[in-house]
């Protein structure tokens, strides 16, 4: 060490003298702070410039390039719209399929969850990772051949097979995310709570449970919005019977006036925003990430 | 003879690798001992084992002379105090002592009785609402006590309960265990590998060694007479020299070669060959002048009401403790007191054998 | 313990057991359709395709992936899809990672601002989303509005381009990428940047040295993720995308529908499937490979 | 049991009704017919399946092939979409006669030879020539005329993409029938023959050498997009369903200076919209009540009124003013587009050869 | 004199709080001080100023004479060992300690030569090329150190750096780095809460309290004379006792009321009105008889080579340090030897004024 010593010093640049320094990060700040508020005005142009845009467009009556604002403005678009009957039974559709399928999902995800978090069995890491299949397939090949199954299944056009096929975008949420949250809830809590005369059922519904909710809160916030967001297979195995929201929207998106389908669009959008408001904070969490972390 | 706590040759494998090896242990109603040990040498697992979330691959567990191995902790009499405590965050610092209580039905007067009175014992009645989030190390730590203690289990385990407090709030709460402990009177096994703690609140003390018991024996003894040189070099302080011990004409002395030879007052044992000798550092007696080992010293470190000093014998450095009045400068003279003398690895005792060279007594 | 063994496969079954019905034996039929098995459960698509090619040998015929590999279009649909999501996974992987940079260091009220927008669009349905970015960036749209306000007239139109493609894609996948890295950053303790810094780096160079090799996990999940979602989108490049050459999802509803081929529409999802898998290998592979090193995280 | 559907009109007094095209037709249906139908049978009830136009058509075709193979519910009764030609020649639907629907006599037996009598036309529509007259003061007469026009008037002009919309594909077929005889084309019309398919290269040679003039060198998706673009003003001059452009008159997304025009040799495609009924229908005898009822000549009149469509019966059915209203105007043999199957091939084909 | 390190009337305000409240603070070159207090004294945050992860709202950093304060930490010639070692998992030990020399641009070859050594003097060459997730936690904070020593800093700074070791290991790796620093020569800052350590290893003891300095001596001075209860409290044990202090015939005399009264070898200053008297255990002298206060053996704790024994005189129980070979049964007498007295918390030195009521000679 005293060899190290001596060796010469390779080390710090003289200090800059304390008085000046003050006065050069002023101009410092005041440019990172215009550089950084460009950038939120850029990400928030990004994000939400499509949205108001689109907005805008429902309450245009005429609207002609390049003008930052409709003319005109009507409501007449609005009424239109909301003459329109099916609109109403669609929605009512989507907000019955969405809770279904989460309730489902977690009904037979959880104690998968449980048991990849807790429990150590042959192939377990196989199987975590098979679940992930259900991603890697494109969707339109998997509905085109699910059909032919769900017909043998005498699904086509059932409720169930409606959910069955809404299920599927699901399970990753509700397996992977729990399982994280599960993983999370040290041992020693569970243990802690045997000692003092709890069995096992209890201690996973007084304990493990209430610690996890937060992840599995999450999971079934993602699986909502995944039923929610589901329009080919829903379409495919629910027509006639069952049109929900995203699939009566591809229509009119594509088949009403722009200004229509403005309107359509922020009526459709309503309630996902409403959630949104509700969760955020939820999903915000390291929650999410952390059930995408195999273990 | 069967009250309190036994264990008799428990063994567990895990992982391919004999973690706790023909264990037995048998503590008295009401006793305080303590599992100590170096990190890895088994004492979480025997104390889980005792707590019923092991399962030993061998021997049994006995409670008032029960036999409990294979019953799940949650249908056994004892209760256990985790290293990390363990208190559920979701539940107020009540709820949390009250758990156990709920789960057994009683009456909600009675709970909220009793648990009460056991957050008295541990005085945090006034914490009693806040979230374990909002409480201290120490408060928590006295939370998880309270938590164990409302039970009134026969046997408490703690793991380790004071790891996570700083210096010192480490000493007074282990003084505040022990009077709980005592108060109740509850048979009580405590993981620790700190020797001062361990020390400083048992009545007696396993020293584990590779999921073996070295020596179990009241503190006092572990100290002065560790059975083995495990214990004494993990127990306190201990210099180890390389030496023989023989009786020259003004007593026994400890021979360290090259012709440096320290007085000693008292060897347990003499040793015609190199063996291995270990004296306390309070046996290493440091005097201005007079007979003893010429000796330099290198270093002082104040430790407070006493000094450290390490002393340069030439052939060996040696540590000492002296008081604070004893001057520290220059060249003294060392004396040993006691002396240890181990032979591979065990302490010899009894009547020393006069040595080779002088003809021996027949 | 092989009471735990056992109850853990019974709790794991049902989810796997659904997957291996509704996943696992579709594609399986799928591939053998490809392969000419117009038989069995595939008897009923087989009866109205056009143009299906049939099993020569036990194992079938490759004249279905002979042809669709020698179509034109699929080739230049290949490239188009391959690019974009190329692109939009790592303009993705950049905005994730500045977002997420800028939160975990600053943790100032802006940084909540950026990663409240970031979220969004998680929020908002597909098909509105595409649609509303169709007209943001249309020929009237606002970025050609505001370019034709300052006087640029001629300023390029990205609707019905793989450029809005592309930026829908971005759009949609952000949200997932902020979150992921975030978090991945978040878990990156101040003091191994603090270290690097005492060791004489300068921030960015910390940076550098330090949460990118941390946070190397992270960025592969966003990036298979990412990739995985674009590859098999349809709405988006349906939506906002050109005629042709477009991405493959849309290219194999075409085939499907329009077309009235579904064996090579099918063939198709095979590919694409093909390059998913591969991707979600190496999600796989990055995954284990940490999880084996991971005491080594602080 | 399983099948709700079923149990709902188990009484078989509820049609299913599936309707792919567009959405003006929907509207036909959902605020003009079926109340009507309502009124004239009580009891009696039409439920609607509404899908976009093209997209999901062929899956829908291929459910109903499932559908009537393993003898189950397609999930309609009745089907008003272009795969019901299809169907019809696949044997999926149910043979229709005049014992079944008294009303098919006033219908012209040429509209049944390319369904094989397997489905009932109900109403006639054709594409038109629709364009800005603000901008263009003379339009153009022939396809020739009009090739010239698009050429001269780059970024002005354009069509949706074949496999999106009727009008695009009428276009199509229109520039490519310019290389085609007669009796080649027949053929193509009554049944698949690809074997012929290559004297389409000519046209689509054309198509190709159209797309540098087309407007941003996109094709719409939809006859709707091309209606907007219209309306925007984006572009002056494009193919349209006659009956959607009246309708988006009305509703004022077109303006006063959007004008119709017909071109000539050949004129764009048109034809009859038909209704089909699966084999195994679940409520034939509500379905062929409806089947029946539609052909009435207050219906056709209703028709006619909102969907500025033509009357699928005889004019002579007709009340005086439609009479005089379509005086002139070809109704009943329209030029008919190809059939299914070789609208599929064309599909693939144009999307190989001209667009990009 | 502008040598080594100078913090100038440092103060910092954080989350509303003023932390660190005008700290004055001079640490001579090769001098190895350590900044004791307890948790949430502001010790972390003193350091991070120093080594420049925090700006000070007011006062100035000096080494060696020149100013600092607003020098990022990559400028300073200051090098940190934090408090869980903050090594690189993703980094090799070697790479680890190499980060630094690569980034000044250094040739390979003395990069690789320089580690090494750095690695011999803190002797971790074995586990070069290891990750520190595969090394003890005493290795890593070897690891640490030589990461902070191999870039020569002027200034050492250390957060608690031995507070996550077990505590057998604890005590050896702080002799360690006692020593390599002495060999250094480096300027060291070493945060602590456990006064055990900080009396062991520092020149200088910083004792801090809520931001400010309470006392800064040597470990000597300040435990035998810690200038206010706080310090008095917080270094060593001490028994606190509510009394007057007042010459009697025998001397000086601890008076603590009822008519418990306790001869004083030595008291700092005399009391006629109540205050606060402070007596070290090992002041409390203990004899089976002969002249002193009765008092009853409450309670014995076996410390190694002594024992800490709990006195009750009746009034108050007083803790006393006696050797291993003392009786520890029934009642015995106590006498006191130093007495430190403190009047509103401060040490109260100087000439005994004769009590009140005996007439002062004028
Ligand atoms: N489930 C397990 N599988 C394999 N090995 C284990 C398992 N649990 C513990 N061990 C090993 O058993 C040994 C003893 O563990 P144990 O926790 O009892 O030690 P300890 O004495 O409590 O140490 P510490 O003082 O660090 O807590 C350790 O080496 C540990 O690695
Ligand atoms: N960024 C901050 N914002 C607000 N308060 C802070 C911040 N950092 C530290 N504090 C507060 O400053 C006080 C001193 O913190 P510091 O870490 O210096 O204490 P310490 O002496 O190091 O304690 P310990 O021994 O526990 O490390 C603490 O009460 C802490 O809560
Ligand atoms: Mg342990
Ligand atoms: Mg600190």
């Amino acid at each position: 060490m005293s060899a190290v010593q001596t060796s010469q010093r390779v080390d710090e640049a003289p200090a800059v003298p304390a008085p000046s320094r003050p006065a050069v990060n002023v101009v410092r700040r005041a440019i990172a702070r215009a550089v950084l508020g460009l950038c939120v005005l850029l990400l928030a142009v990004f994000i939400l410039g499509p949205l108001i845009w689109l907005s805008l467009r429902a309450f245009a009556a005429s609207w002609s390039y390049p003008s930052l604002l409709p003319e005109s403005w009507t409501l007449s678009w609005w009424r239109q719209v909301l003459a329109d009957q099916t609109l109403g039974s669609s929605i009512r559709l989507s907000f019955t399929f969405a809770p279904v399928v989460t309730a489902l999902s977690a009904l037979i995800c959880l104690p998968a969850a449980y048991a990849f978090a807790r429990f150590n069995f042959p192939g377990r890491r196989v199987l975590l990772v098979s679940l992930f299949a259900t991603n890697a397939f494109p969707k339109i090949g998997l509905f085109v051949s699910v059909a032919g199954l769900l017909y043998s299944l005498h699904l086509m056009g059932t409720f169930l097979g409606v959910v069955v096929v809404q299920l599927l975008g699901t399970i990753v949420f509700m397996t992977w995310i729990p399982a994280a949250a599960f993983a999370s809830v040290p041992r020693s809590l569970e243990e802690a709570a045997r000692d003092v005369g709890a069995g096992p059922l209890r201690v996973f519904f007084t304990v493990t449970f209430p610690l996890a909710a937060p992840g599995i809160l999450v999971a079934m916030i993602l699986s909502f919005l995944a039923s929610f967001d589901e329009a080919q297979g829903t379409f495919l195995v629910g027509a006639p019977n069952y049109i929900t929201m995203p699939t009566e929207m591809y229509t009119l998106v594509l088949n009403y006036p722009e200004q229509a389908a403005a309107v359509f669009s922020i009526l459709l959008s309503v309630p996902s925003v409403l959630l949104m408001l509700l969760v955020r904070r939820h999903v915000m969490g390291g929650r999410l990430a952390e059930g995408f972390h195999l273990r | 003879m069967s009250d309190g706590l036994r264990l008799r040759g428990i063994t567990k494998v895990l992982g391919g690798r004999t973690i706790v090896d023909g264990f037995d242990l048998e503590v008295r109603r009401g006793e305080l001992v303590c599992l100590l040990g170096p990190s890895g040498c088994g004492k979480t697992t025997t104390l889980r084992i005792i707590g019923g979330f092991l399962r030993p691959d061998a021997g049994e567990v006995l409670i008032d002379g029960t036999p409990y191995t294979h019953t799940p902790p949650e249908r056994r009499p004892t209760a256990m105090v985790f290293q990390n405590y363990a208190l559920w965050p979701h539940m107020t610092v009540f709820k949390n002592v009250a758990y156990g209580l709920r789960l057994r039905k009683l009456p909600k007067r009675e709970v909220a009785e009793r648990v009460e009175r056991v957050l008295e014992s541990v005085n945090l009645t006034h914490h009693i609402h806040s979230y374990p989030a909002q409480i201290s190390g120490g408060e928590q730590q006295r939370v998880a006590l309270a938590r164990a203690l409302v039970l009134e289990p026969k046997v408490l385990l703690l793991d380790e309960p004071l790891s996570n407090l700083d210096a010192k709030l480490r000493v007074r709460v282990r003084e505040d265990i022990k009077q709980i402990q005592q108060r109740v009177g509850i048979t009580t096994v405590f993981v620790t590998h700190d020797q001062d703690e361990a020390l400083a609140i048992s009545d007696r003390i396993a020293v584990m060694n590779n999921g073996r018991i070295e020596q179990y024996a009241d503190p006092h003894a572990l100290y002065r007479e560790p059975e083995t040189r495990f214990v004494a070099d993990f127990v306190g302080t201990m210099n180890f020299l390389e030496a023989r011990v023989r009786s020259a004409s003004q007593g026994a002395v400890v021979d360290l070669g090259d012709g440096v030879v320290v007085p000693c007052a008292a060897p347990t044992a003499f040793l015609d060959t190199p063996g291995t000798v270990g004296v306390r550092p309070e046996d290493v007696h440091v005097v201005a002048d007079g007979d003893g080992a010429k000796a330099r010293i290198v270093r002082v470190m104040p430790r407070g009401h006493y000094k450290e000093i390490v002393l340069d014998l030439d052939v060996v450095t040696v540590r000492a403790f002296v008081g604070m009045e004893q001057p520290t400068e220059g060249d003294v003279r060392v004396r040993f007191g006691r002396a240890l003398v181990y032979v591979d690895d065990r302490l010899r005792r009894g009547s020393p054998s006069a040595p080779a060279r002088s003809p021996a007594v027949s | 313990m092989r009471s735990q063994r056992i109850r853990g496969l019974l709790m794991v079954a049902p989810p796997v057991l659904v997957v291996a019905l509704f996943v696992g034996f579709p594609v399986l039929t799928a591939a053998m359709y490809t392969l000419g098995h117009t038989g069995g459960p595939n008897s009923v698509v087989a009866s109205i395709g056009q143009r299906q090619h049939f099993a020569e040998h036990w194992w079938g015929t490759t004249d279905a992936y002979a042809e669709v590999f020698a179509s034109q279009q699929f080739q230049r649909s290949v490239v188009a899809t391959v690019i974009v999501t190329v692109v939009s996974v790592a303009v993705t992987l950049g905005l994730a990672w500045a977002i997420g940079l800028y939160v975990r260091l600053s943790k100032s009220r802006v940084a909540k601002v950026f990663s409240a927008l970031a979220v969004v669009p998680l929020f908002i349905p597909v098909v509105i989303a595409s649609y509303a970015i169709l007209t943001f960036y249309a020929s009237d749209g606002f970025l050609r509005t505001v370019a034709a306000l300052l006087g640029w007239e001629s300023a390029p139109t990205f609707g019905y381009t793989m450029v809005a493609v592309t930026i829908a894609q971005v759009w949609v996948n952000l949200p997932f990428g902020v979150l992921m890295m975030t978090s991945g950053l978040a878990a990156v303790p101040d003091v191994l940047i603090d270290a690097a810094r005492d060791a004489g780096a300068s921030l960015p160079r910390a940076v550098v040295s330090v949460f990118v090799p941390l946070n190397l996990v992270p960025t592969v999940i966003v990036a298979s993720f990412t990739g995985i979602a674009v590859l098999g989108s349809f709405t988006v490049p349906y939506l906002t995308g050109p005629s042709a050459p477009n991405m493959l999802g849309p290219l194999m509803t075409n085939t499907f529908g329009s077309f009235n081929q579904p064996q090579q529409a099918q063939v198709m999802a095979m590919v694409v499937f093909a390059i998913a898998a591969g991707i979600g290998a190496v999600y796989v592979w990055a995954n284990f490979r940490s999880a084996k090193r991971s005491g080594a995280v602080l | 049991g399983e099948n709700p559907s079923a149990g709902s009109s188990s009484e078989g007094k509820t049609v299913r009704l599936y309707i792919g095209g567009d959405v003006n037709v929907r509207g036909l249906w959902e605020k003009n017919l079926i109340p009507a139908f309502r009124k004239a049978y009580p009891g009696y009830d039409v439920r609607v399946t509404f899908s976009e136009h093209g997209v999901n058509d062929t899956t829908t075709l291929a459910k109903l092939g499932a559908a009537v193979k393993a003898d189950q519910d397609a999930g309609f009764d009745l089907a008003d979409s272009n795969l019901v030609r299809q169907a019809a020649t696949s044997g999926l639907l149910a043979k229709v006669d005049t014992t079944s629907i008294p009303n098919l006599a006033n219908v012209d037996e040429s509209a049944l030879e390319p369904v094989d009598h397997a489905a009932v036309p109900y109403r006639g529509s054709s594409v038109v020539l629709a364009y800005d007259s603000s901008k263009v003061k003379e339009p153009p007469e022939t396809l020739d005329d009009l090739l010239a026009w698009i050429k001269a008037n780059p970024g002005k002009f354009t069509y949706n993409s074949p496999s999106t919309g009727g009008s695009g594909q009428s276009f199509v077929t229109t520039v490519l029938d310019k290389f085609i005889s007669e009796e080649d084309r027949q053929k193509m019309v009554e049944g698949y023959v690809p074997e012929l398919e290559p004297l389409w290269d000519e046209g689509f040679a054309v198509l190709k050498d159209l797309h540098p003039a087309i407007y941003q060198k996109v094709y719409p998706n939809g006859n709707q997009d091309v209606l907007n673009l219209l309306g925007k003003g984006e572009i002056w001059m494009a193919p349209v369903w006659s009956d959607m452009a009246l309708a988006s008159m009305e509703t004022g997304l077109l303006g006063p200076e959007i004008k119709l025009t017909q071109i000539s040799n050949p004129s764009f495609t048109g034809g009859a919209a038909y209704l089909g009924m699966p084999k195994n229908a679940r409520n034939k005898e509500a379905a062929l009540k409806l089947l029946n009822w539609v052909l009435e000549p207050e219906q056709q009149q209703t028709i006619v009124d909102v969907l500025a469509g033509y009357p699928a019966i005889n004019l002579d059915e007709m009340p005086a003013d439609v009479k005089e209203k379509f005086a002139g105007l070809e109704t009943q043999n329209l030029r008919l587009t190809y059939s299914q199957k070789m609208i599929s091939d064309l599909n693939n084909l144009w999307q190989q050869k001209v667009p990009g």
